[in-house]
């Protein structure tokens, strides 16, 4: 048995047919509000608050937005000012649980980089408020091309930070415990048999990996590879829409605006999700931009996923959910930039050696 | 503080920017406590000699046009310039990718001679524009925005990024992978994203985001199985006058 | 989660302060004394940022400039360059005004006891300096040689007059002064600041420099202090970068690894020496 | 009696565009009594030249702000009728709640923003915020209540996005279609009521100006025709569609940018006035109730009265609209994607009442789809003649009056006729050499 097998084999679990597993949802949306993904559009899914059991999306490859967008919302009012008395009241954000369901393992994995960017240095409270009482419910699934998260040392079955995992199985799934949270949930629901014994046996090697080095060795890699002359070959093509930035589960750049309503006396102070990619984003007073050129802002945003951000947290800030390649309008794809990097990298350890 | 003196004038356009202004109407009262309305052609009589704020919509084609220009640049003191035909030339100026003789040839035949025209032109090529409000039509809520923005005394946000970003704060399936044309990677935002929010694609309507990596975006529209023409085309519809676009050329196959 | 959330704090709330005087300088900068809430007294290190806000017009990071020995008000000087500063040259004593911080790395000026001090100011870096400067001379006696370099435009963009004038007129500081493009009454130094390094004599082992100017003067600086052989351990800088949120969050005012309103804006030039965007 | 008159208005305000009005009389002769439009061309043909039949609709819609749906509905129709694109059931539905919601929008706009002024002696609207605050506020009601029939189906009242060759790109929810038709029902009813009696009370400040002329407009025996329908003459017989260059013989005049029409007389007049004169007996109970507080009988020779007409079909637009939301939601709203796919190439001819009256649009497509061939016949063009012809019989039934209120009179008189003066000068009408 390998090592995930048995870590998965550890847990208490149930088997659960399709048809409960919907009844267990309806069940969790009393305990408190369930999200989860859904259809959105041709072939597009999407985190949504659960109205109806039946519409939730089991199997998928990635929700358009990441998880984040409930953390760190795409745009969320920092204050309430009144211009004219100089007052300002900061909107209550409802301390509430959530239960998230039907997460991939890349998707919780980012969400603990995020905890880790809100609650380094200074502590937000936005973050934290939003974070404090989420409970996850997992759920593996099937690699598309786009994914690479195994490739960054994140397996599909990867428990960590879940309450409740499911591992689909014949025409169900099995339903894991994994916290104490988790435990208490499941034991108020009445659909469930008891405890399932049979062996979890995990297909092994369910997508290849993408990125030619090991996960270990990137940071090393990017420190060779600064002025390397695959950047230029990627803003070539980039448009700088900053659709990888967005989309990005791990990045949570923001800019902050005031805006004021027609009686010119109230307004609001909202913070929107940002990008080093776009153009402006990194221009000073007096118009110098420090990052002006694409193959600069494309560096910038593999740099803050592989070294520097990698450097202080000890972890890569790159999940591979896929998504910067899967919606990049013009196909730029991470694992080739990082394979042409690594590239560039053996040729110039072999110059050196010669 | 007095309230400020706004005036609207119209150009080469459709009037659907000053139309939307009208189109405010549960905004119209309160806009009323804010400023004095002293010259709205399409809506009121009254002349004003001169005006804290002018807004201007349309672009510049006629003799008499250039005149006109000139003189309400004189008689204000804020001008912005209201559309993508005031900021941009916009669909008017399609018309200069053709021969002038040809153009009016075409619709008026023999008696051609009877209405000049000349190039268009967005405001900013006579006069001096403080403010850019784009869009086919403007956004009413980016027009208001520039409005508080000048009665507060501040400078307005003007967005300088791709409709991209709109559009996927807005989590809206991207039209592009539904196998539909799009300029939003390049096109300004400001607009959220209302196309494709509808289903409809980016026509690039507030023209290109500076520094726009035109040839990308040509290779962009190959990748997704449209010819180069027809990217060019339609990345003229409103951008005719960009020099990045009539010169770009896509060094990828 | 449970734990951290004890310390979490309300970041972007500011604290209403007031302006209790402005005192014009030039024609684009004015100088503002802030008192916060209750008199009590900022504390923050030389070199350190506020984000000054005013509802409708948003927030931008200011330097202090004025020393913590100085107080409990603080002085910012600012120039009228944006939405937030235009409306804030608007503003007269008694108004109000939002005040987030102090943030950033400052000087440490217990570290330059006993050293030779030399600041070194472009245009409206010398704000920032002022705040330091002020210090070593308030603790005079801690110090060596204090010298000021400081290097504008043209001789109407010189700021703090009062002040500069009592400078020249103190034995105990070395001052000079130079401006780009001299003007009919002007009868001091004209050149860019880089001129005036290499006439001086310095014990450079010993000598702290201090740089704060706009991002094009670095470079020369740089050059100039390597030309006397400054080591690079004695030299410290101060970088200008968009700093949105002042907690390190945003994102805006990263440099590499470095975010400069957490590691900054005062660098120890080894620290930046190889970044790329810095300078 | 007076002998010399000299009128010269520069750019007429309250109407879309830029138009001015010139009346000349010398010695007891009217030597010019005009509409002169100085609006400048703006080409569409160059715009539209080579474009592709997914993009055409786009353009055209450019053509007007006010009637940017009108001209993409009839332009959606000309590029399906010539490239064989059936549309469904469910779409010409949604297609004439559209229309209905740009007749109402655009007439309301028209007769209580722009119009209205002149019966209450003002010079905007704006003044009578202060004076008659709850007709203002019913009317903005009223008009946000329209433009929201167009927010909610094509996605925006102006220059409209969902509507596509072959149908619509996103459709409305039932929800909010439900509410909507509520708020028409309750509402909607309510305020035109209201303002109705309004202007019920005004109606002697409506001048009492005669002439008959030829009205022309769509008909159809199913409906007071918008959608669809064919030519009809009130001077007799009915045409098809496709025959409509022989109805409006255009022809270039000197003193408009615009061309001229006409038809069986020196002129004839499109819009509200001549639907109502063709199609009355169509109008829905909400619709007569209106015509009858506010005194409009049929035939009415009376231009003047356009005014009238337009709010009898606010409230037939309306009450037609609920009826379709119905018919919607019976049926339920199903996703179709759009049928794009092109069954022939070739001609492809459409006419639409739009508020200004009937408007034609007229394509030729190659094989690849794109455009070799556009013609556009705008109804503010095909009424100037008529203007014309109005202010030559007005002005000596007027003379004796003062100059101030001669001038008013004229003013009132095109600002009767709604015109919508950018629309006019944007014909088409050219044929491409293909490259």
């Amino acid at each position: 048995m390998n090592a995930l097998d048995e870590k998965l084999n550890r847990f208490t679990k149930y088997k659960i047919s399709e048809q409960t597993l919907r009844k267990f949802i309806d069940y969790l949306k009393q305990q408190a509000p369930v999200f989860a993904p859904h259809h959105n559009g041709e072939a597009s899914y999407s985190y949504e608050c659960v109205e109806n059991s039946a519409e939730v999306v089991l199997s998928y490859p990635r929700t358009m937005q990441p998880l984040k967008k409930y953390f760190l919302p795409p745009r969320e009012v920092l204050l309430n000012f009144n211009i004219k008395d100089n007052t300002f009241s900061k909107p209550e954000i409802i301390e509430e649980t959530r239960i998230f369901f039907a997460v991939h393992s890349y998707e919780m994995a980012s969400l603990k980089r995020l905890d880790y960017s809100f609650t380094q240095g200074h502590v937000e409270s936005n973050y934290v408020s939003r974070r404090k009482y989420a409970i996850f419910v997992g759920i593996s699934y099937t690699p598309d091309e786009s994914h690479f998260s195994k490739s960054v040392g994140i397996d599909v079955e990867e428990t960590e930070g879940f309450d409740l995992f499911l591992l689909p199985v014949g025409d169900g799934y099995f339903l894991l415990e994994i916290t104490d949270t988790g435990k208490r949930l499941v034991e108020g629901f009445p659909g469930l048999a008891a405890p399932d014994t049979t062996e979890i046996k995990t297909e092994p090697l369910q997508f290849k990996s993408k990125i030619k080095y090991h996960h270990n060795r990137l940071p090393a890699v990017f420190d060779h590879v600064y002025k390397s002359k695959v950047w230029d070959k990627y803003a070539e093509i980039c448009v700088g829409c900053g659709t990888c930035n967005l989309l990005c589960s791990t990045c949570y750049c923001f800019d902050i605006r005031d805006e004021v309503d027609l009686d010119a006396e109230h307004g609001t102070r909202t913070r929107y999700w940002d990008g080093c990619m776009l153009n402006t984003f990194a221009e000073v007073a007096g118009g110098e931009n420090f990052r002006g050129s694409l193959a600069r802002r494309t560096r910038h945003r593999l740099y803050r996923k592989f070294k520097y951000i990698t450097a202080k947290s000890e972890m890569l800030h790159c999940v591979g959910c896929g998504r910067c390649s899967h919606f990049c309008p013009v196909g730029i794809s991470m694992t080739d930039i990082v394979n042409d990097l690594i590239t560039d990298y053996e040729e110039k350890q072999n110059k050196e050696k010669i | 503080m007095s309230k400020p003196r706004v005036a609207f004038f119209d150009f080469t356009s459709c009037e659907g920017c000053q139309l939307n202004k009208l189109n405010l109407e549960n905004d119209l009262l309160s806009l009323l406590e804010l400023v004095d309305i002293v010259e709205f052609r399409e809506a009121m009589d009254d002349k004003a000699e001169n005006y804290d704020v002018a807004f201007i919509e349309g672009s510049i084609s006629t003799p008499s046009c250039v005149k006109r220009i000139y003189d309400i640049r004189r008689r204000a003191g804020v001008l912005v310039s209201l559309g993508s035909c005031a900021v941009l030339g916009g669909v008017n100026a399609m018309k200069n990718l053709h021969p002038a003789d040809w153009v009016q040839e075409a619709v008026y035949g023999d008696d051609k001679y009877l209405f000049p025209s000349i190039p268009v032109q967005p405001v900013s090529a006579y006069v001096k524009v403080d403010y850019e409000i784009r869009g086919c039509p403007m956004s009413t809520p980016e027009f208001l925005h520039v409005l508080k923005s000048i009665v507060l005394g501040r400078k307005p946000e003007i967005f300088d990024h791709a409709v991209c970003v709109e559009c996927k704060l807005h989590e809206n399936e991207c039209v592009l992978d539904k196998g539909m044309f799009c300029l939003g990677p390049v096109s300004r935002a400001g607009c959220e994203a209302i196309c494709p929010e509808n289903g409809q694609y980016c026509t690039g309507c507030r023209g290109l985001i500076s520094n726009a990596n035109v040839g990308g975006a040509i290779h962009m529209l190959k990748r997704h199985g449209f010819s180069e023409q027809e990217a060019k085309k339609k990345l003229q519809m409103y951008s005719s006058l960009n020099k990045l676009i009539n010169e770009a050329e896509c060094r990828h196959a | 989660m449970e734990n951290l959330a004890q310390h979490a704090e309300d970041l972007y709330c500011p604290e209403i302060a007031t302006i209790t005087r402005v005192e014009t300088l030039t024609a684009s900068e004015k100088r503002f004394e802030i008192t916060m809430p209750g008199n009590r007294p900022l504390n923050h290190k030389p070199g350190q940022f506020v984000e000054v806000s005013i509802f409708g017009f948003g927030e931008a990071p200011i330097s202090i400039c004025s020393s913590p020995t100085r107080g409990p008000s603080f002085d910012l000087t600012v120039r009228a360059t944006g939405r937030l500063t235009d409306k804030m040259h608007l503003l007269e004593a008694g108004s109000q005004i939002g005040i987030r911080g102090p943030f950033g790395n400052g000087f440490d000026p217990q570290d330059f006891k006993g050293r030779d001090m030399l600041f070194i100011c472009g245009g409206i870096g010398l704000a920032p300096l002022k705040s330091l400067i002020d210090y070593t001379l308030d603790r005079r006696n801690d110090f060596g040689r204090i010298i000021i370099l400081y290097g504008t435009k043209n001789p109407a963009e010189i700021l703090f007059p009062e002040e500069i004038e009592k400078w020249q007129q103190q034995t105990d500081i070395e001052f000079v002064m130079t401006v780009d493009q001299a003007d009919e009454q002007w009868q001091g130094h004209v050149g860019v600041i880089t001129t005036l390094i290499p006439p001086l004599e310095l014990d450079v082992k010993n000598t702290i420099a201090t740089v704060v100017g706009p991002p094009v003067m670095y470079k020369f600086v740089l050059m100039s202090l390597k030309g006397k052989r400054i080591p690079d351990e004695n030299i410290y800088l101060s970088l200008e970068r968009r700093m949105k949120c002042g907690v390190g969050k945003c994102g805006h005012c990263q440099i590499n690894d470095t975010y400069v309103c957490q590691d900054g804006p005062v660098y120890h030039y080894p620290h930046v020496k190889q970044l790329e965007e810095a300078v | 009696m007076r002998k010399d008159l000299n009128i010269d208005v520069h750019h007429l305000t309250r109407v879309e565009g830029h138009g001015n009005i010139v009346v000349n009389m010398k010695n007891g002769v009217l030597e010019k009594a005009e509409l002169d439009i100085v609006e400048a061309p703006r080409f569409f043909e160059a715009m539209l030249k080579g474009r592709n039949f997914m993009e055409v609709a786009i353009i055209t819609s450019r053509i007007c702000g006010i009637c940017s749906l009108g001209h993409q509905i009839a332009s959606l129709k000309a590029t399906e009728n010539a490239l064989g694109l059936e549309v469904s059931e469910q779409t010409k539905i949604l297609r004439r709640i559209l229309t209905d919601g740009a007749t109402f929008q655009s007439n309301t706009l028209h007769a209580l923003f722009l119009a209205a002024p002149d019966f209450l002696s003002v010079g905007s609207v704006f003044p009578l915020v202060n004076t008659h605050k709850d007709v203002v506020l019913a009317a903005l009601r009223l008009k946000r209540l329209a433009n929201d029939i167009g927010d909610l189906i094509s996605g925006r009242a102006i220059h409209p996005i969902r509507c596509v060759p072959g149908g619509f790109t996103k459709l409305p929810g039932a929800g909010d279609l439900r509410t909507l038709q509520e708020k028409l029902k309750t509402e909607g009813m309510n305020d035109l009521r209201f303002i109705v009696d309004v202007i019920a009370s005004l109606a002697d400040k409506i001048p009492s100006f005669t002439r008959e002329t030829e009205y022309i407009s769509l008909t159809s025996p199913e409906e007071y025709a918008f959608y669809d329908g064919v030519i009809c003459s009130s001077d007799g017989g009915t045409y098809p569609v496709e025959d409509y260059l022989k109805v409006t013989n255009e022809f270039v005049v000197s003193h408009s940018s615009s061309k001229h029409a006409r038809f069986n007389r020196s002129s004839y007049m499109v819009g509200a006035l001549a639907r109502y004169n063709n199609n009355h007996r169509q109008l829905h109970p909400f619709g007569r109730e209106v015509e009858q507080k506010l005194g409009l009988t049929a035939p009415c020779y009376n231009p003047y009265m356009n005014t009238v007409a337009q709010l009898v079909e606010v409230a037939h637009c309306i009450e037609n609209s609920i009826q379709l939301m119905d018919r919607l939601l019976t049926n339920g709203i199903k996703f179709e994607k759009p049928n794009q796919t092109p069954s022939r190439y070739g001609q492809g001819i459409a006419a639409t009442e739009v508020p200004r009256g009937i408007l034609f649009h007229d394509y030729t497509y190659n094989r690849q789809g794109n455009i070799v061939a556009a013609n556009c016949i705008i109804p503010t063009g095909q009424n100037l003649e008529n203007i014309d012809d109005d202010m030559k019989k007005l002005v000596p039934e007027i003379i004796e009056e003062s100059k101030e209120e001669i001038t008013h009179k004229l003013e009132m008189l095109v600002r009767a006729y709604d015109p919508c003066i950018s629309c006019s000068v944007h014909m088409l009408d050219v044929e491409f050499i293909e490259e």
